[in-house]
């Protein structure tokens, strides 16, 4: 056998930082905000911050979940928009809780619809998932007719107004789907093999793993999850916009990279995806707080979003070559 | 253990893909306790026989018989389970993955709900990684692990699903000796053990040392099969082309010019250092060593793909900056680099425009493309290469390996470079096309071009070479030529450090 | 320090130190909604406050966040232009729970969030959309046939410059007869294409044009200016005028609007969050003028600066 | 026999039956669909989508993406209006050239030498571009003053030989772009870096070098195209790119461009984007709102890939 591979003591803490870079990043742009300004570092503005990233939050797990197979899935933010239009527009003839039930089960029906067409045609995703970012959006319009659909009764926007301590229900929500899918992803059966299937999908294949079926189930995971947002969403406003979510897919995307997932599949983990989902959202009221003109807010989080790149390559250094 | 139980039995088998009839009624049989040669040129439909039997490929007709009683194989997972263990001929790895869970790829222990056992994944990956002898931990990453380790991690398959039939697809193509020892050893275990074992190669030095019996295919049929003690090299090799290898080794005669490249003090971090030598045109120089001692690396320096930290490089008497690939094709270099399909071809473009890629210059004016004169330089290395394709358009990729080699060669060799590097030219080629690639070197050299040959096959190295350079861990450790030019004088070079 | 003459009243706290939050709707869109979100800049600086300005981009969900974010400071009154008519009203009813006032600007926000705001003020959307309808028959002498092109659908504003408008003409003008409306979402370039679209469809059946603000009913000239009409062929009327829609009645491309100025909007705004500040009663409802203007007294206006 | 010949000449063409199916059907059930007028009118509305798309197609067959240019078009347009007051058109003209380029070269820089993720660099540059604009116009809309009477005029609304002078820039492009891809060294390298980028290299292609150009030519035709922009609107909000680089991969996906590099042509892209162009503007002559087009985008671009990959593959439906 050739020789074992050079250790340093470095070794550890390199690789640490290079699969955690984004919590450095965290306490970076943490520490600023809170020397920046007086109103940051409060309880009520972190919990704040907390329930104001659930959305993305939760929109993020599942696009990591599809992302550690290799693939990725443009479409949460209009399925959100449907979730939520479903949930409110159903209220008055079926009953509150049928309706949210009937918005769940829409993103669950579309993230299957989106992974079986992606599994037996072998298209790619970015283009089945843009498809159906632009379809779903339209039947969304179709259902709204254009017309943002208010709640009758506004006591369905308490319920998220429920806390335990600083920690509103929609956080908790976040939070513990984070820790669910985090256990599935490192503890059972499926979890490994969407690894696998990321990884080296012949491999996987040539394993008897059901390549096809796991995809399948993390694109409904997925679309599932953004349905759990879209109905956070309609509580959290009472009201379902037709554009709700509009290019959240985007700020999904951008998180859950910033948070060191590979677009190329097999690498990532929700603990790295909820540092960059907290990154972004610290980041995004860091910036309000001071009052920043919504021209440098854009800038900073495009300059940002390069930087994490570079930080990530260089501490690497390896290029990445070609993802998609 | 009783040498004469039929284990396996393949009857009739016939696979066609579209356009190819891959297998035509193929029959063989594994007994226990016997390693098995399966032998032929590229594109014969070894590999689809094996992918046949290990579940990856349905077959048309035939039937498989084990112990005597017929079975199905419905998928690749339902083939191990009964027993049937294919390595790969390209690993098949999750680099990311641990290494128990790669050896259990698909078949890890859970409970009922789905959840892993990671204690008994862990503690039984342990068992059959010593029973093997690796030096590894299940915990381990695969990604970090050296390529022979990663093949140990497929072997350790073998173990861990107590396989009864275990299939080698050209295993030994990027192992070095040492490695090649040991799973030659780990074989030399499964037999003993009343396993039967197939075995795939196209290097006929291991297949005389371990294999029993040697069942030849050419053209989806089998040709016969041969007691191994009871046949010749020349004889399983006629069977295999239909005719008969004149020499083996051609060796350009000697008439050598000036210096063409000199490289003096070469050194790059941790890949190679203080590297020297010199080629003369009309020479050939082989580079030996095993594999990671570093001679891509060095190679791929001087054609200015990689940077060196320090060192000199001397390009017919004149010192060269290090360059980047367009001015080492534009001084007269060509590489033919080690992995035709990541590093040689454009796998969905035709012969043509692979062709013609490393010199759009000389096919245009003014940038402007001429396909005219591109199917003419096609046609005529199409021909003197021999290659069998259905058209200057036909994608690569569906080329077997043998052909695409050559269109490999045929891309460097159509700017008459001054110096030709080839970097395992013949890895994974059969012996007929083998061979014209050892005449093709020795024609190239008597033009007057000076040759370097990389290779980790002993006898193509000694045989094509008029000089040979051992390297070993980054370093030349010694350079052999006449005489001195032997394999003993090889092997204590490069396993002394 | 001396209360401005404006405030009615005596201040509680130095201007200085009164804070007040301003979410706007979207200065990206269009040029109303950029001077408004100028004026709230320079003007509470002229007044030398504390202000935040912020920019929801036009999405209702960012807008809740800046909410609750301002609400968590010190904060004297929050001046909301809300997104949409009904997703804010949790996140107003939040922040009146927390004891902050909070007016609306520009467009009211649903009936189910009246009870949480302490005053609305802004043009009268309904009385312009009728006085755009006035303009237009009487353009067209009473009868013809009319293209439709529409704000961002859900919004107040376009709800209350449709159902206006098209009750009057049901009421008041039975031969005008409405061809096809579409969306242009406040934007000047699709509005052209919707136009484009309608010429190409109904050709010269099209008499005139009623587009819910300028800036869209400047795409429709252009359309009509690239299909060879001549000025004044076709007869178009919006609702509030801006700088290049004053121009284009000059050269006989419009046929009325009516002025609504984002400076007097927004300072009757920032006006009324400091008397809240201040403990001072307001009405929970202040309009600001909105005058008809058409080709006839086009020149006892000055021209809009957006 | 016939029968075999038809199911082959449908998989390869099934796309443009399909599309003349539905031309035909809109053509029956509306009289205005099918007249010079309004094809002009689809053809002028598609310049400037298709302008961008050539750019991009150059961009997708290296196998990569460029998101940015929605957000670009958006700048470029503002710049181009504005400094028609200030500087003049000709000096705008000049300025947003320039400013294609650089921005083109700035993606490329990073995604080219650098090597990052082209999604999410393109990604970044789109949020960047979007508040540079603010920046730029402080919000507020920007118009040309004389739009009556400047020359300006004509790249977004003249005729020339009765065609709208965009469509000509635009199919001029289109002639200029697929000569440089099929016929040039620089095509050719172009297909070979998204074809397999290692043995690019290997065969002595500056790939980097190449990604950088196409970057920038992505970049330069997104700057003809909000010429044309802003010549045919005379003016410019800080949202009128918006949701352009979608449309734009839209149309080079149904055009049959494969997203993984390596395949794919000008003319393909025409096609998809001017089927995209006919969608719509039959679907509004049809009378359904704006929104149902989107759905029916979604269905015709699924079909279409599937169809298409299908006949790669000798099957349509695997
Ligand atoms: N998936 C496939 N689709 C189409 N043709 C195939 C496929 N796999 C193999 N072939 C063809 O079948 C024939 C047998 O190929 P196979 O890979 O079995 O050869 P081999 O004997 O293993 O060759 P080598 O020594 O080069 O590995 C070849 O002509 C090859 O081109
Ligand atoms: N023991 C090893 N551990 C880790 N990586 C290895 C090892 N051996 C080889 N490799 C990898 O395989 C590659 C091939 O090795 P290299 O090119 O240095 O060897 P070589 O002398 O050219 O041998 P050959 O070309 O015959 O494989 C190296 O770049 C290295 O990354
Ligand atoms: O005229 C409208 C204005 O009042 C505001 O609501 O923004 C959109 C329109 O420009
Ligand atoms: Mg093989
Ligand atoms: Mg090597």
């Amino acid at each position: 056998m050739s020789t074992p591979n050079k250790v340093s003591f470095l070794t550890p803490i390199k690789n640490w930082l290079l699969r955690n870079h984004i919590w450095v990043f965290f306490l970076v742009v943490f520490g600023a905000f809170s020397l920046a300004s007086p109103y940051f570092l409060t309880v009520n503005n972190l919990s704040n911050v907390l329930t104001q990233s659930a959305f993305i939050g939760i929109l993020a797990i599942g696009m990591t979940l599809v992302m550690i197979n290799g693939e990725i899935d443009l479409s949460v933010g209009a399925v959100l928009a449907l979730a939520s239009a479903l949930a409110i527009g159903l209220q008055d003839s079926i009953g509150v809780w049928p309706a949210v039930f009937c918005g769940l089960l829409s993103g669950v029906a579309l993230g299957a619809l989106n992974g079986t067409i992606i599994a037996l045609s072998g298209i790619h995703s970015f283009i089945v998932t843009l498809g159906a970012l632009i379809g779903v959006r339209g039947l969304v319009f179709i259902y709204t007719g254009e017309d943002a659909l208010m709640v009758s009764d506004f006591s369905y926007t308490e319920y998220p107004e429920i806390y335990l301590g600083p920690l509103s229900i929609t956080a908790m929500i976040f939070l513990g789907l984070a820790f669910l899918f985090q256990w599935i992803l490192t503890s059972t059966r499926h979890g490994r093999e969407a690894y696998s299937v990321g990884d080296n999908i012949e491999a996987a294949h040539d394993a008897g793993i059901n390549v096809k079926r796991n995809k399948i189930i993390n694109f409904t995971i997925c679309g599932g999850l953004a349905a759990v947002a879209g109905i956070l969403l309609s509580m959290r406003l009472g009201t379902a916009e037709p554009n709700a979510g509009k290019i959240w897919e985007l700020w999904t995307i951008i998180a859950v990279v910033l948070g060191g997932v590979r677009l190329t599949g097999g690498y990532g983990t929700l603990w790295m995806t909820i540092g960059g989902v907290l990154t972004l959202a610290v980041m995004r009221n860091g910036l309000r707080l001071l009052s920043t003109p919504n021209y440098v807010e854009l800038m900073v989080m495009g300059a940002v979003l390069i930087m994490a790149l570079l930080l990530d390559h260089f501490l690497s250094g390896i290029s990445r070559k070609k993802t998609s | 253990m009783t040498q004469n139980t039929t284990l396996l039995e393949l009857q009739g088998i016939t696979k066609t893909f579209p356009g190819v009839k891959a297998l035509d009624n193929v029959s063989l049989d594994v007994k226990q306790g016997e390693v098995l040669a399966l032998v032929g040129e590229n594109g014969a439909g070894k590999s689809t026989l094996m992918k046949v039997l290990a579940g990856l490929y349905t077959a048309e007709q035939g039937s498989i018989k084990y112990l005597g009683k017929e079975m199905q194989v419905h998928s690749p997972l339902d083939a191990r389970l009964k027993g049937i263990l294919l390595i790969h001929q390209e690993l098949s790895l999750s680099p990311e993955l641990s290494v128990a869970e790669n050896i259990y790829l698909g078949a890890w222990p859970t409970n009922r709900f789905g959840v892993l056992q990671k204690r008994k994944l862990r503690k039984q990956t342990q068992q059959a990684l010593e029973a093997l002898g690796c030096d590894f931990a299940p915990d381990d990453r695969v990604g970090q692990l050296s390529i022979a380790r990663q093949q140990m991690v497929e072997i350790a398959r073998a173990q861990a699903f107590n396989a009864n039939i275990v299939i080698f697809d050209e295993p030994t193509a990027s192992l070095t000796d040492n490695e090649k020892a040991q799973l030659f050893e780990t074989i030399e275990d499964l037999r003993s053990r009343g396993k039967g074992i197939i075995y795939i190669s196209h290097k006929m030095d291991e297949i005389f040392e371990i294999t029993d019996r040697i069942t030849i295919l050419r053209d989806g049929q089998v040709q016969g099969t041969k007691i191994t003690a009871d046949t010749s090299v020349d004889e399983i090799t006629r069977a295999m082309i239909g005719r008969d290898l004149d020499t083996y080794f051609h060796r350009a005669k000697e008439n050598f010019g000036e210096d063409v490249l000199a490289v003096d003090g070469l050194s790059a971090d941790g890949l190679f250092s203080d590297v020297s030598f010199s080629v003369k045109s009309g020479e050939v120089l082989g580079l030996y060593g095993l594999v990671g001692a570093g001679r891509s690396e060095v190679v791929e320096t001087i054609f200015g793909i990689r940077k060196a930290q320090s060192g000199k490089i001397t390009w017919k008497g004149r010192e060269i900056s290090p360059p980047t690939p367009a001015e080492a094709i534009e001084l007269g270099i060509a590489l033919v680099p080690e992995s035709r399909k990541e590093q040689g071809l454009v796998l969905g473009m035709g012969g043509r425009e692979n062709i013609t890629l490393p010199h759009l210059h000389f096919f245009s004016t003014l940038s402007v493309m001429s396909k005219e004169k591109e199917l003419e330089t096609y046609e005529q290395f199409q021909q003197a290469l021999d290659i069998k394709t259905t058209g200057p358009e036909q994608p690569v990729a569906k080329l077997s390996g043998g052909n695409q080699q050559k269109f490999v060669l045929a891309k460097w060799l159509c700017s008459s470079p001054n110096l030709i590097i080839l970097d395992e030219p013949t890895r994974g080629i059969d012996v007929g096309s083998k061979s014209s690639i050892h005449e093709l070197i020795a024609n190239l050299a008597e033009q007057g071009l000076a040759v370097i040959v990389i290779s980790s096959e002993m006898p193509e190295v000694l045989g094509v070479s008029h000089r040979v350079l051992a390297m070993a861990n980054g370093r030349i450790v010694g350079s052999f030529s006449g005489q001195n030019q032997t394999e003993e004088n090889l092997i204590s070079a490069v396993s002394k450090t | 320090q001396d209360a401005p003459d404006w405030l009615g009243g005596e201040l509680k706290k130095p201007l200085a130190e009164t804070r007040i939050g301003i979410t706007v709707l979207y200065p990206g869109s269009n040029a109303y909604q950029a001077k408004y979100a100028e004026t709230a800049e320079s003007y509470t600086k002229e007044l030398g406050i504390q202000a935040i300005v912020l920019d929801p981009q036009g999405d209702p969900a960012t807008q809740f966040d800046q909410i609750q974010d301002m609400s968590s400071q010190p904060i004297d009154a929050l001046v909301v232009w809300p997104t949409s008519q009904n997703a804010l009203i949790p996140a107003i009813r939040q922040a009146s729970r927390n004891g902050i006032p909070v007016i609306t600007s520009n467009s009211p926000i649903g009936e189910a969030g009246r009870r949480y705001i302490a005053g609305h003020t802004g043009p009268d959307d309904c009385a312009q959309a009728e006085q755009s309808a006035e303009m237009l028959a009487e353009s067209l002498g009473g009868k013809g046939d009319i293209v439709v092109v529409e704000g961002t659908p859900g919004y107040t504003v376009s709800i209350l410059r449709k159902n206006c408008f098209l009750d009057k003409m049901a009421d008041s003008y039975p031969d005008i007869n409405i061809l096809a409306s579409q969306t242009a979402e406040w934007n000047r370039e699709k509005a052209q294409t919707v136009m484009e679209t309608f010429l190409t469809q109904f050709g010269d059946e099209i008499d005139g044009v009623y587009a819910f603000d300028d800036g869209m009913g400047l795409g429709v000239i252009s359309a009509l200016q690239g299909a060879g009409k001549a000025p004044g062929e076709v007869k178009v009327v919006t609702c509030n005028q801006f700088g290049e829609g004053w121009d284009a009645m000059k050269e006989g491309w419009h046929s009325g609007s009516n002025k609504q100025s984002p400076v007097d909007d927004a300072i009757l705004a920032i006006q009324t969050a400091i008397k809240i500040a201040n403990g001072i009663e307001v009405p929970p409802l202040q309009g600001i003028e909105t005058p008809k203007v058409t080709p006839e007294n086009v020149d006892e206006f000055e021209r809009p600066s957006w | 026999m016939f029968k075999q010949d038809m199911t082959a000449l449908l998989r390869r063409h099934g796309l443009l039956f399909a599309f003349g199916i539905f031309l035909a059907g809109v053509a029956l059930t509306t009289d205005t669909f099918l007249t010079v007028g309004n094809f002009l009118d689809v053809i002028r509305q598609v310049s400037i989508t298709g302008m961008i798309a050539i750019g991009v197609t150059f961009v997708v067959i290296t196998g990569r993406f460029d998101l940015s240019v929605g957000s670009m078009l958006t700048f470029l347009t503002v710049i181009v209006v504005d400094q028609h007051n200030v500087s003049g058109p000709f000096m705008a003209i000049i300025y947003v050239m320039i400013g294609g380029i650089v921005i083109g070269a700035i993606n490329g820089l990073l995604i080219g030498f650098i090597g990052l993720n082209a999604l999410i660099v393109t990604l970044a540059m789109l949020s960047f571009l979007q508040g540079l604009t603010l920046f730029y116009s402080g919000g507020a809309n920007v118009n040309v003053q004389n739009a009556q009477n400047t020359w300006f005029a004509f790249f977004g609304r003249a005729d020339l030989f009765g065609i709208p002078v965009p469509a000509l820039i635009f199919i001029l492009t289109a002639i200029v772009a697929s000569f440089v891809l099929t016929r040039t060294t620089f095509g050719r390298q172009i297909f070979a870096v998204g074809g397999n980028e290692t043995a690019s290299k290997f065969s002595g292609i500056d790939t980097r070098k190449t990604i950088f150009f196409a970057y920038i030519l992505s970049g330069l035709t997104t700057a003809l195209a909000a010429i044309i922009m802003g010549s045919r609107v005379m003016g410019a909000q800080n949202t009128i790119g918006q949701g352009y680089e979608l449309t734009v991969l839209a149309g080079i996906i149904l055009g049959g461009t494969s997203l993984l590099g390596g395949s794919g042509g000008i003319w393909r892209t025409i096609l998809g984007i001017t089927m995209l162009g006919f969608i719509q503007n039959g679907l509004l002559l049809l009378g359904y709102p704006y929104y149902v087009q989107w759905l029916v985008t979604w269905v015709v671009i699924i079909l279409a890939v599937w169809i298409d990959l299908g006949a790669k593959r000798g099957k349509v439906f695997a």
